[in-house]
């Protein structure tokens, strides 16, 4: 295929995917709020409720679009696309297999990490161009909460780095190939302390995603709707579109880094249009269980303090992940050969 | 707000208004808050959102016609309150209640009471960002709605209680209901402690957050289970016994620590005592006739002025009657226990966070119609 | 016994009372006398009562007044001035009661406002009433609010519903009403 | 009604109109709020037995710009009222109303002559769709009001109509 036709077709891909998967996240998100809340959740809508996403897709778009008095008109407008391109841009380089992948490049993991980091000035804008005080205040909140929850996912990442040698997400996949013991979640030889490192890496894509028990920007029972209070219709609908393409990121970046991504857990891998499906089969199903713990976590939790997020992160996971760096780094240097 | 945004972001401080739609405060209350951050420097309760002049009803209207406003006063403990101003204009006009209504009264009350706590229990993890609690508090108080449905004929706005009695007997099926019923919520409090009271981000959200000592209690008046939670053992019901309460055997939950978490535990109990008291009172239900024999036509309670509290689940509410001897009120003051909790916030909440107010202002049990009646 | 105790502290403030108005009191009250309990017309205070009124109608004994709690539901009951209001609050403070609630009555007949505290303990069952009768045009009577705080908001309230002036109240502005109400409408002669 | 702020479109599309209105029908997110007793029952409406969620009405937004349909559940007093306007006006087109309960049709038990607190009906103020009676209304009630509702807006009814007997 030239090469740039398959741009191109995976570029539709990717916001294809991105679109369905957010509004069926969503759908999966209130069906299993309802089964876990003992009711059924959407039924009525379509089969199983499965047409709910699309009725709310219409009804978001033809809602009136306006900019309320007192906001800023263009951050008001620019916002919610920061929060969404960025997203959709880092599927780019996301290997959904070993070949089924847009843009192979060395520096995947470099790239996704840029981009997350402009999906927050998406939300402080948001919060601020709203000019609402409810907006105000999710939006320092939620540059605070996303600050303090880089440094140690950064440092996660970096320790993952010198494990693989390499920013590539492709070789990073490849590199945990084989049997599942070989996905480096469970390579305690590598680090002692990786089930930890990916404990740290999901409680920060959680953080920094802004779900619960996280939540702070959109805390609904203190902040109304937090930065997206203002927001009416599409508006609203793309941040919250872009909210699951970020959920998704998260949840795909901790499969490749912690959880073999495209790897089956058997050393099988037939080659070939099946080894796609097949890599694809297994990509998507891990990627679905930890989307599915994030919905489940948001659906048992409260909420926690604000303070009680930052010690966390100040005091728990940055110590923790620092540790983990230097313990890494001790034992790659003493056992050279593994 | 948009235009005082521009202003106050010149300023050390800003204010915000809470309300009086905000999903916090349960209904149509508004909080001036002065904030500095995140931290709370002054905050005003405003009332009145749903001031429904009960008062003036009560002077407009006769004795009974006043019945069905209590049910909507305190929608949540609705019993409790038909409860005291029956038991109010009973003592005024001297009526008596045969034994059977009053243990019907009591089972119907404490009943209420369970599901007024489970309504707050969800509604308080709710507030604190837990969303399923409440539908699982939701799914027990159904079954007490059918219960008492079946008995009272409405699901909310119960006006079960008459002069001298109630309006209807229960049933076998109602009996046994009550028993499976008690049994079920039984197995399901362990439940709703394991997921909910020892999870340990609810316990660090409510652990020495809003404390409220003694004093203030006092100070403001609080009852009911805020003043529990603060170590001060009050309870109407033991108090100051009305109805047939000193025969049954149960406890005062009372915690010393005074912090969100000591009222949460507080209503946590009174759910388990609300259990005992009606498991006792079906045990020893007398037979009996559930009105006076002489039905009571016409009330007109001589002149004088008269008190009556009895234990919402909110707190002590108290009627004060003032009967000019006619059969309809001089005046009729209704003490509403939330009324006395709420008017300590401002002092309570001053410098906290404004999440942590909010777990303060969910911990006092809010039913606002009740504050404004 | 609580109620002992709380009954000849406030009896106290009676007998200050006669420097005042010394004649008044001292005619009108034979100490201790029964009257019918809780009377609606609640007498007056001393040095307002006028001897005319006296004769009128029969004034109850200052001083607090034991009730029946069984037919009225509390026990103490005590018709002061106006300006010994505070005076006797502060002694229920000292003795550790809690304020219930603080309302009013109109008795548009007699032309006066009264004001109605309710106080309780919470270690014995001990319901003590204060009650003192204004003036109804000029209806004024120093706040408590500075001693409890929660009589801040039952005192908003009376002025609300009955206009009543609680002199020194840091705040007397409308609470239940709308904040420009300018009416109260649990008087007697409210129309809407 | 509802929609009564927005310009009728130059050219109607007869079919998409109607997947348009089909979308808008299954999809009414209410308002978090609660006026008084009925808000109870609105609640309990969106808890496990009654589940709103199965129509996609669950979506209890707190924010009024997110909802589509003003729930009126409860007394509005004078002193509340203008704020209900301006929640209502905060809301987008297309919008709805619905009064619960007997407060918010006609001010219900709280009418009495000399009244100086509420506002006898939300239809006073407010353009009105769907009326639901009861004091308060059952949960069974509500959902029929937004069954109700979603045929004022598709102009069919999808679910069988329950006949008292």
């Amino acid at each position: 295929m030239p090469e740039p036709f398959r741009v191109i077709l995976f570029i539709i891909f990717v916001m294809a995917f991105a679109g369905l998967n957010a509004a069926y996240l969503v759908w999966c998100e209130r069906k299993g709020a309802g089964h876990i809340q003992r009711r059924i959740g959407p039924k009525e809508v379509g089969p199983f409720g499965l047409l709910q996403p699309l009725a709310d897709g219409i009804k978001l778009m033809t809602k009136q679009l306006f900019i309320p008095k007192g906001a800023d008109p263009i951050l008001f407008m620019v916002a919610p696309l920061m929060v969404m391109v960025p997203a959709i841009m880092s599927f780019c380089v996301i290997p959904f297999s070993e070949t089924f992948v847009a843009r192979e490049i060395n520096i995947g993991l470099l790239m996704i990490f840029a981009f997350a980091s402009v999906n927050v000035l998406g939300l402080l804008l948001g919060g601020w161009g709203s000019g609402n005080k409810y907006a105000v205040i999710a939006a320092a909140r939620c540059v605070s909460q996303n600050v303090a929850y880089e440094i140690p996912m950064l440092i996660t990442t970096i320790t993952m780095v010198m494990v693989t040698n390499t920013m590539n997400l492709n070789e990073i996949v490849r590199a945990q190939a084989g049997w599942f013991f070989h996905w480096h979640f469970f390579r305690l030889d590598i680090s002692l302390l990786m089930p930890v490192a990916f404990l740290i890496f999901f409680i920060c894509s959680l953080a920094e995603t802004n779900r619960a028990p996280f939540d702070m920007a959109e805390a609904e029972s203190e902040l109304i709707a937090g930065a997206y209070t203002e927001y009416p219709g599409m508006g609203f609908g793309v941040f919250f579109m872009g909210e699951y393409a970020n959920i998704v990121i998260g949840c795909a970046l901790s499969v490749i880094l912690f959880l073999g991504g495209w790897q089956s857990p058997i050393p099988f891998n037939p080659a070939g249009f099946i080894g796609v499906l097949w890599g694809l089969f297994w990509f998507l199903l891990k990627l679905y269980a930890l989307i599915f713990t994030v919905i489940w976590i948001r659906w048992t939790y409260p909420r926690t303090q604000f303070y009680e997020l930052l010690n966390l992160s100040w005091k728990v996971l940055i110590p923790f992940s620092l540790f983990n760096l230097i313990l890494t780094a001790l034992q790659i240097k003493i056992f050279p050969w593994l | 707000m948009n235009g005082s945004l521009q202003q106050d972001l010149n300023q050390e401080t800003f204010t915000l208004n809470l309300g009086p739609q905000h999903p916090a405060t349960h209904g149509v209350l508004r909080v001036k808050l002065v904030m500095d951050g995140e931290y709370i420097v002054e905050a005003e309760p405003v009332l009145g959102y749903i001031h429904r002049m009960h008062e003036k009803m009560g002077e407009n209207r006769t004795w009974v016609k006043f019945l069905p406003n209590c049910g909507r006063m305190d929608y949540l403990s609705a019993l409790s309150y038909n409860h005291g101003y029956v038991a109010a204009v009973e003592r005024a006009a001297g009526i008596e209640v045969p034994e059977r209504a009053e243990y019907l009264r009591v089972i119907t009350v404490e009943l209420n009471r369970i599901s007024s706590h489970l309504l707050w229990f969800g509604a308080f993890v709710l507030d604190l960002g837990g969303f399923t609690p409440l539908l699982y508090a939701f799914d027990d108080r159904e079954q007490i709605l059918d219960l008492l449905e079946s008995v009272t004929g409405s699901r909310l706005t119960y006006c079960y209680f008459r002069f001298g009695g109630v309006y209807n007997d229960i049933d076998d099926a109602f009996i046994t209901g009550t028993r499976e019923f008690i049994k079920r919520l039984r197995k399901r409090m362990p439940m709703y402690h394991a997921l909910v009271t020892k999870n340990i981000i609810l316990i660090k959200r409510l652990k020495d957050i809003g404390p409220i000592s003694k004093d203030m209690a006092r100070r403001y008046g609080a009852t009911g289970p805020v003043a529990r939670g603060s170590g001060i053992n009050f309870d109407v019901r033991r108090h100051e016994p009305y109805s047939v309460y000193p025969e049954f055997d149960f406890d005062v939950p009372v915690y010393e620590e005074g912090d969100s978490m000591a009222r949460y535990m507080v209503r946590m109990d009174e759910i388990e005592q609300s259990m005992r008291i009606v498991e006792q009172a079906l045990d020893k239900l007398p037979e009996g006739d559930i009105q006076p024999k002489k039905a009571v036509k016409l009330v007109k309670p001589p002149k004088g002025d008269y008190y009556q509290a009895v234990e919402a689940a909110r707190g002590s509410f108290g009627v004060r009657l003032v009967s000019d001897g006619t059969n309809t009120a001089y005046r009729l003051k209704l003490r509403s226990p939330t009324y006395s909790n709420l008017s300590l916030f401002g002092e309570a909440s001053r410098g906290m966070l404004l999440p942590d107010a909010l777990a303060l202002m969910g911990s006092l049990d809010l039913v606002i119609p009740e504050i404004d009646r | 016994m609580m109620l002992a105790k709380i009954k000849e502290a406030l009896a106290e403030l009676y007998e200050e009372i006669p420097a005042a108005a010394e004649t008044a009191a001292a005619e009108a009250v034979p100490e201790e006398a029964a009257a019918e309990q809780a009377d609606a017309a609640i007498p007056e205070a001393p040095e307002e009562a006028g001897t005319e009124e006296e004769a009128e109608e029969p004034v109850a004994p200052p001083g607090p007044k034991e009730t029946d709690y069984v037919a009225t539901g509390y026990h103490l009951d005590t018709a002061l001035p106006p300006e010994k209001i505070v005076a006797a609050v502060e002694i229920l403070n000292r003795e550790d009661f809690f304020l219930e609630t603080i309302t009013g009555v109109d008795w548009i007949d007699a032309q006066q406002l009264e004001v109605v505290y309710d106080f309780n303990h919470f270690d014995e069952n001990c319901r003590v009433v204060l009650r003192s009768m204004l003036d109804r045009s000029k209806p004024e009577i120093p706040t408590i609010s500075d001693i409890y705080q929660g009589a801040n908001w039952h005192e908003r309230e009376t002025h609300d519903f009955f206009g009543i002036v609680f002199t020194g109240h840091p705040n007397l502005e409308p609470l239940l009403l709308p904040e420009d109400a300018d009416f109260h409408p649990l008087l007697k002669d409210f129309k809407a | 009604m509802g929609t009564q702020d927005v310009q009728p479109p130059i050219i109607h599309f007869a079919s998409l109109d109607k997947i348009l209105s089909l979308g808008r029908a299954n999809s009414l997110w209410p308002m978090t709020f609660g006026l008084a007793c009925c808000a109870i029952e609105m609640m309990a409406t969106g808890a496990s037995r009654f589940d709103l969620a199965r129509f996609g009405a669950e979506v209890f937004r707190p924010s009024p710009r997110q909802c589509d349909v003003m729930i009126v559940a409860g007394t509005i007093s004078k002193k509340m009222e203008p704020a209900v306007k301006t929640l209502y006006d905060q809301m987008p087109e297309p919008k709805w109303v619905i009064a619960m309960g007997n407060c918010a049709i006609s001010g219900g038990p709280f009418v009495f002559e000399g009244q100086y607190g509420i506002v006898e009906g939300a239809d006073k103020f407010l353009p009105v769709d769907i009326y639901i009676p009861g004091c308060p209304p059952r949960p069974e009630a509500l959902i029929e009001g937004i069954l109700e509702l979603e045929e004022k807006v598709t102009g069919f009814r999808r679910w069988p109509r329950v006949e008292a007997k």
